[in-house]
């Protein structure tokens, strides 16, 4: 029976169970159809930027962490990038390929996240997500091993990494790496082929190839529209141009796309951690700088002040979440004058409006449960 | 042997019978007797639903927790046993919130009536040969229609709180239920006809006399009861009503403290009840081929309805959910066709047997065999024939590739 | 007090019948007219219900069947009526009874 | 009927009736009419399990609180815009003597007449019984109540049928 009812206005957040951190949605419905559709940011907003341009380049290295806490090592990695670029700072090629390895491991360890939660965007009781932390809390025990820290890593530093990794990390990451292709078949045998999900998944939330280039949007959004775009292959970072891997991209833009893209890419991440674990070259960790001093137990390699020649630089990374940018100008004082995150987050939240329009609500959950988004990277 | 006990105080194969002769022993009028009858009946019906209630939400947070690798509850008493206590004394403890502009009298209101009806269908149960409260001509009917109170609880409920996610829940809720009644009847119905008999007493006794379940006679009807029972008690992949990641806790978000104890032991209680009838109607009660002459007819009866009931938090293990419209057209265009052509087959298949005469050695087993081919087929015929293939086929990985800003779009399928 | 007889029925009947009657004929809303065609055939229901109990006939269990065409009518007519309703809002913005005053669509 | 347990329970179930139906029409809020509108079907429900009709009271509660009621709730909730109040119209004092001068005209016909012959047993289990009518005795006139139904569905149906061919394609 087709009623024309009164628009009904339902804000889906700030705290809802779906908005995954502090987000409002407000969805105006006719029916169940959503006619219109706001987003309304800012409920994590902590001056990220500004409060960066009154900090030191190396204190500035934890905010980085803090942007998308999922994900901090890719955090990590596009700034210290940046910096290095404004410096004109040589990595060595171990930290090179620590970087990548560790960048590949938060993928995994975010993806998986973004998957489980995507699953239960669809209705899933919570199964998907504690199978999927399973294998993020082995990663989280690596990068326990290498840096002491699980969410907040804050391993990356100007000029290379905090700290070597252990002897007993390349074993230990090498039995994970055996057990996590049985985990993969395990996930794409249950949900990639889950009736329910396909049924939930596909046809909701095209994104055109067209509509997304419009929108800027990057990473598995843009790669699920069919776009074949990844900064790890057209602007290589890191030690990415000594490995060998591929892009994995859908074809009809649609939420089961995204899911399928991250999956695909997991596998794909594994992939380049087992080629660069076999590769990686010994030798230091870290590139000095010139005026630095050495602190007790040899740790950080950055001295706290140092004031980077005027200009500035733009380093751009693969993050799970899509290009993640920084762009840092200096005046050549000791902290940067402008400070800029180019949030894939944000700007993947960007097209919501056009995907959820016609949807249904169930269906606006799972298109905000596929674009991936923390809260914290998009309110910075 | 166990003939010898039948009816004594001390045959515990019945529970009704140790009752009975206390009670008649104390030589009352009958009204009087037959109140306290009732009571002590009702009472002990009551307390087995409430622990039962308590120890399975012990088993189901722990069964879940096994499906997803934790431990599930484990601080509270031995293994976790007291945590439904807990968390039972913690609603009690809590403030009683009503929002505001909530309708005061519905929103008191609300918690109460759903409660009704999923106690009340435990009148006509029979948990053993004797046992059973309320042995009604009617009990297929009644446990239908008391289920179909629930409807306006949870309209009620959901719209005297005010508040905008526990409206829609209660519009979608109040839609699926009465689109899924329709299923729960004719599956229910299929088994009437068959067994020529509403009452439940005489159904489980028609099973015991031809020693078959219904399950092997009518496999599809089954299903589709479980399926509308999962509807009717918002478990996986139907809980479209307090979907939570939609609708936050759906058509009760308002309700807090001992309101939503309510709420969330009634959705218990109805899952009980799902299962009840479920064991009675198909899976032949309290009777187990002879064996409840040895074990206790009730323990069978209790034994069956928990697993049947397991099933149903083994789904909520691991099933996601689908959407309103998915589950509508579910309804409408599969089940219901599905369901009427099931009704008038085993209608033929009864008429055939009269007329042929056919011994019952013969019969049930064709009928069974008939009945689980021609499910297996329309299930699969009719699913293809609505556009639906297996799941396999409709999955598809991603495509790898090099070329860096080759578009790879095919245009979108429709959904 | 002590014995119920036909009677009783009736004037419980009766009585619903007169709410019904008078929720049908008073209300402004078009649900309120609705529920008071409702109470009336719950009404009559009853009365049928209790004349089948307590009159002697051949066959008794016919008010039984009538109740069950009544209450089948009795569906078909809340099903009709609410369709109205809807077309009626549709059409004027309201389910006023008092405001259907233009004798046409 | 002279045993105690249906005499308490004719009195219960008739209170509660005639008080909620009372109620249905006195409340001011309609969300509220249609809650006590339940507790009527309810108590006539019990009233009818006095009158040993045990399948009339089950199809009761299965088709006037499972369906009718629901319908009416659909009623209220698809007309937003609409009062949920539950007031009178003009017709107030006519209604109300009318209903009044009906009511006293049953109840007196009620007692006035002699009703013939009583029986004293009620039914044992009404439901075969009344199967076979259905489908015997009364089997055309059961036919028609089909008929009826399918034409007030598909009536129902057409009536709120969107107009314009635009939305026909949902």
């Amino acid at each position: 029976m087709t009623i024309k009812s009164e628009p009904f206005v339902v804000n889906v957040g700030p705290q809802h169970p779906s908005t995954h951190g502090v987000f409002r949605l407000r969805l105006t419905l006719d029916g169940e159809k959503i006619i219109d559709a706001d987003m309304v940011m800012g409920y994590l907003h902590r001056s990220m930027e500004k409060l960066a341009e009154e900090r030191t380049y190396t204190q500035n290295i934890p905010f980085t962490d803090r942007t998308d806490y999922v994900a901090s090592m890719t955090g990590n990695l596009a700034y210290v990038m940046a910096v290095e670029k404004l410096m004109g700072i040589e990595v060595p090629e171990r930290a090179q390929f620590l970087r990548t390895i560790m960048a590949e491991l938060q993928r995994i360890a975010s993806h998986s996240m973004a998957l489980g939660i995507f699953a239960n965007d669809c209705g899933a009781w919570q199964t998907p997500v504690m199978h999927m932390f399973r294998d993020r809390e082995k990663i989280l025990d690596l990068f326990e091993m290498a840096c002491g820290a699980r969410l907040t890593l804050n391993y990356m530093r100007i000029g290379g990494v905090s700290r070597d990794i252990p002897d007993e990390w390349i074993p230990q990451a090498q039995k994970l790496m055996e057990d996590l292709p049985k985990r993969f078949a395990e996930y794409e045998d249950l949900l990639l082929h889950n009736e329910i999900i396909v049924a939930r998944a596909r046809g909701v939330g095209v994104l055109t190839p067209e509509q997304a280039m419009a929108h800027s949007v990057s990473g598995p959004m843009l790669r699920g529209s069919g776009v074949a775009w990844d900064v790890r292959k057209a602007d290589p970072y890191a030690a990415y141009d000594k490995i060998d891997f591929d892009i994995a991209v859908g074809t009809n833009g649609d939420v089961y796309d995204r899911f399928v893209v991250r999956l695909a890419e997991m596998r794909q991440s594994l992939h380049i951690i087992e080629q660069a674990l076999e590769v990686m070259p010994g030798g230091p960790v870290h590139e000095r700088l010139g005026t630095a001093t050495v602190q007790p137990g040899g740790q950080s390699i950055a001295p706290l002040a140092f004031r980077p020649p005027v200009g500035e630089a733009y380093a751009r990374i693969e993050s799970p979440r899509g290009e993640l940018g920084y762009y840092i100008v200096s005046d050549g004082g000791p902290s940067p004058f402008r400070f800029h995150i180019r949030a894939p987050s944000f700007i993947n939240l960007t097209p919501l409006k056009l995907m959820a329009i016609g949807a249904t609500v169930a269906d606006a959950i799972v298109i905000l449960g596929s674009v991936d988004f923390v809260v914290g990277e998009v309110d910075r | 042997m166990p003939i010898l006990l039948r009816g004594e105080w001390y045959d515990l194969r019945d529970l009704a019978n140790p009752v009975r002769e206390l009670i008649d022993g104390l030589g009352l009028v009958s009204e009087v007797d037959y109140v306290l009858w009732s009571l002590i009946a009702s009472l002990a019906i009551l307390t087995w639903l409430v622990l039962s209630v308590l120890a399975f939400i012990w088993i189901e947070r722990r069964v879940v927790a096994r499906m997803q690798n934790r431990k599930g509850p484990n601080r509270v008493g031995p293994a976790g046993l007291l945590q439904p206590v807990a968390d039972a004394l913690k609603l009690l403890l809590k403030e009683a919130i009503t929002t505001r502009g909530a309708d005061r009298l519905l929103f008191w209101l609300g918690p109460v009536i759903i409660f009704i009806p999923t106690i009340v269908v435990f009148a006509v149960v029979p948990f053993g040969e004797s046992m059973v409260l309320a042995d009604l001509n009617v009990g297929v009917l009644f446990m239908i229609a008391v289920a179909g109170i629930m409807t306006p609880a949870v309209f009620l409920a959901g719209w005297s709180s005010n508040n905008k996610y526990a409206m829609l829940a209660a519009m979608r809720t109040i839609a699926m239920l009465i689109s899924y009644e329709i299923i729960q009847v004719l599956a229910l119905l299929a088994a009437v006809i068959f067994i020529g008999s509403m009452n439940l007493q005489t159904i489980v006794s028609w099973q015991d006399e031809y020693n078959t379940w219904l399950i092997f006679i009518m496999p599809l009807a089954l299903v589709a009861y479980l399926v509308a029972g999962a509807v009717e008690i918002n478990r996986s992949p139907m809980d479209i009503s307090e979907a939570e990641s939609e609708l936050a806790a759906g058509y009760h978000t308002e309700y807090g403290g001992i309101k939503f104890g309510f709420f969330y032991q009634a959705e218990y209680l109805a899952g009980f009840a799902i299962a009840a009838s479920a064991t009675t109607l198909f899976f032949g009660g309290w009777t187990l081929w002879g064996l409840e002459e040895w074990i206790p007819g009730w323990l069978i009866f209790l034994g069956k309805l928990y697993a049947v009931f397991f099933v149903y938090i083994w789904s909520r293990g691991t099933l996601p959910r689908l959407r309103i419209d998915q589950l509508m057209t579910f309804a409408w265009k599969f089940m219901l066709p599905l369901m009427i052509l099931n009704v008038l087959l085993v209608a033929a298949e009864v008429v055939i047997w009269e007329e042929t005469g056919a011994s019952r050695n013969v019969a049930l087993p064709a009928i069974g065999a008939v009945n689980a081919a021609l499910a297996a087929v329309l299930v699969i015929g009719w699913a293809r024939f609505l556009g639906h293939g297996s799941g396999r086929g409709r999955g598809y990985s991603a495509t790898l590739t090099r070329e860096v800003g080759k578009i790879y779009y095919t245009g979108a399928e429709a959904s | 007090m002590d014995s119920i007889e036909l009677e009783h029925f009736l004037v419980v009947g009766a009585l619903l019948f007169a709410v019904g009657l008078y929720m049908a004929l008073a209300k402004k809303n078009f649900v309120g007219v609705l529920i008071g065609i409702e109470l009336m055939f719950n009404a009559a229901n009853l009365t049928f219900i209790s004349f089948s109990r307590f009159v002697e006939s051949a066959e008794p269990l016919s008010g039984h069947v009538f109740v069950v065409f009544v209450i089948t009518v009795a569906a078909a007519e809340a099903a009709v009526a609410l369709a109205l309703a809807v077309l009626l809002y549709r059409l004027r913005d309201t389910i006023d009874v008092d405001r259907m005053d233009l004798l046409k669509w | 009927m002279e045993d105690t347990g249906t005499v308490v329970a004719f009195w219960i179930f008739a209170a509660i009736t005639v008080g909620a139906a009372i109620g249905v029409a006195a409340v001011r809020n309609l969300i509220h009419s249609v809650a006590l509108l339940i507790v009527t079907f309810a108590g006539l429900a019990g009233l009818y399990i006095t009158l040993s009709a045990d399948f009339i009271a089950v199809v009761q509660v299965l088709i006037y609180i499972g369906a009718i009621a629901i319908l009416i709730i659909f009623a209220i909730v698809l007309t937003p815009r609409a009062g949920r109040h539950n007031q009178e119209s003009f017709m107030l004092l006519p209604a109300l003597a009318l209903a009044a001068l009906v009511a006293g005209t049953m109840i007196f016909v009620a007692f006035d007449t002699n009703w013939g012959a009583q029986r004293s047993e009620g039914f044992e289990g009404t439901a075969t019984a009344i199967g076979d009518l259905l489908l015997d005795r009364y089997a055309l006139p059961f036919e028609i109540a089909s008929v009826l139904l399918l034409s007030a569905i598909v009536g129902a149906i057409l009536l709120v049928r969107p107009e314009g061919p635009e939305e026909e394609a949902e």
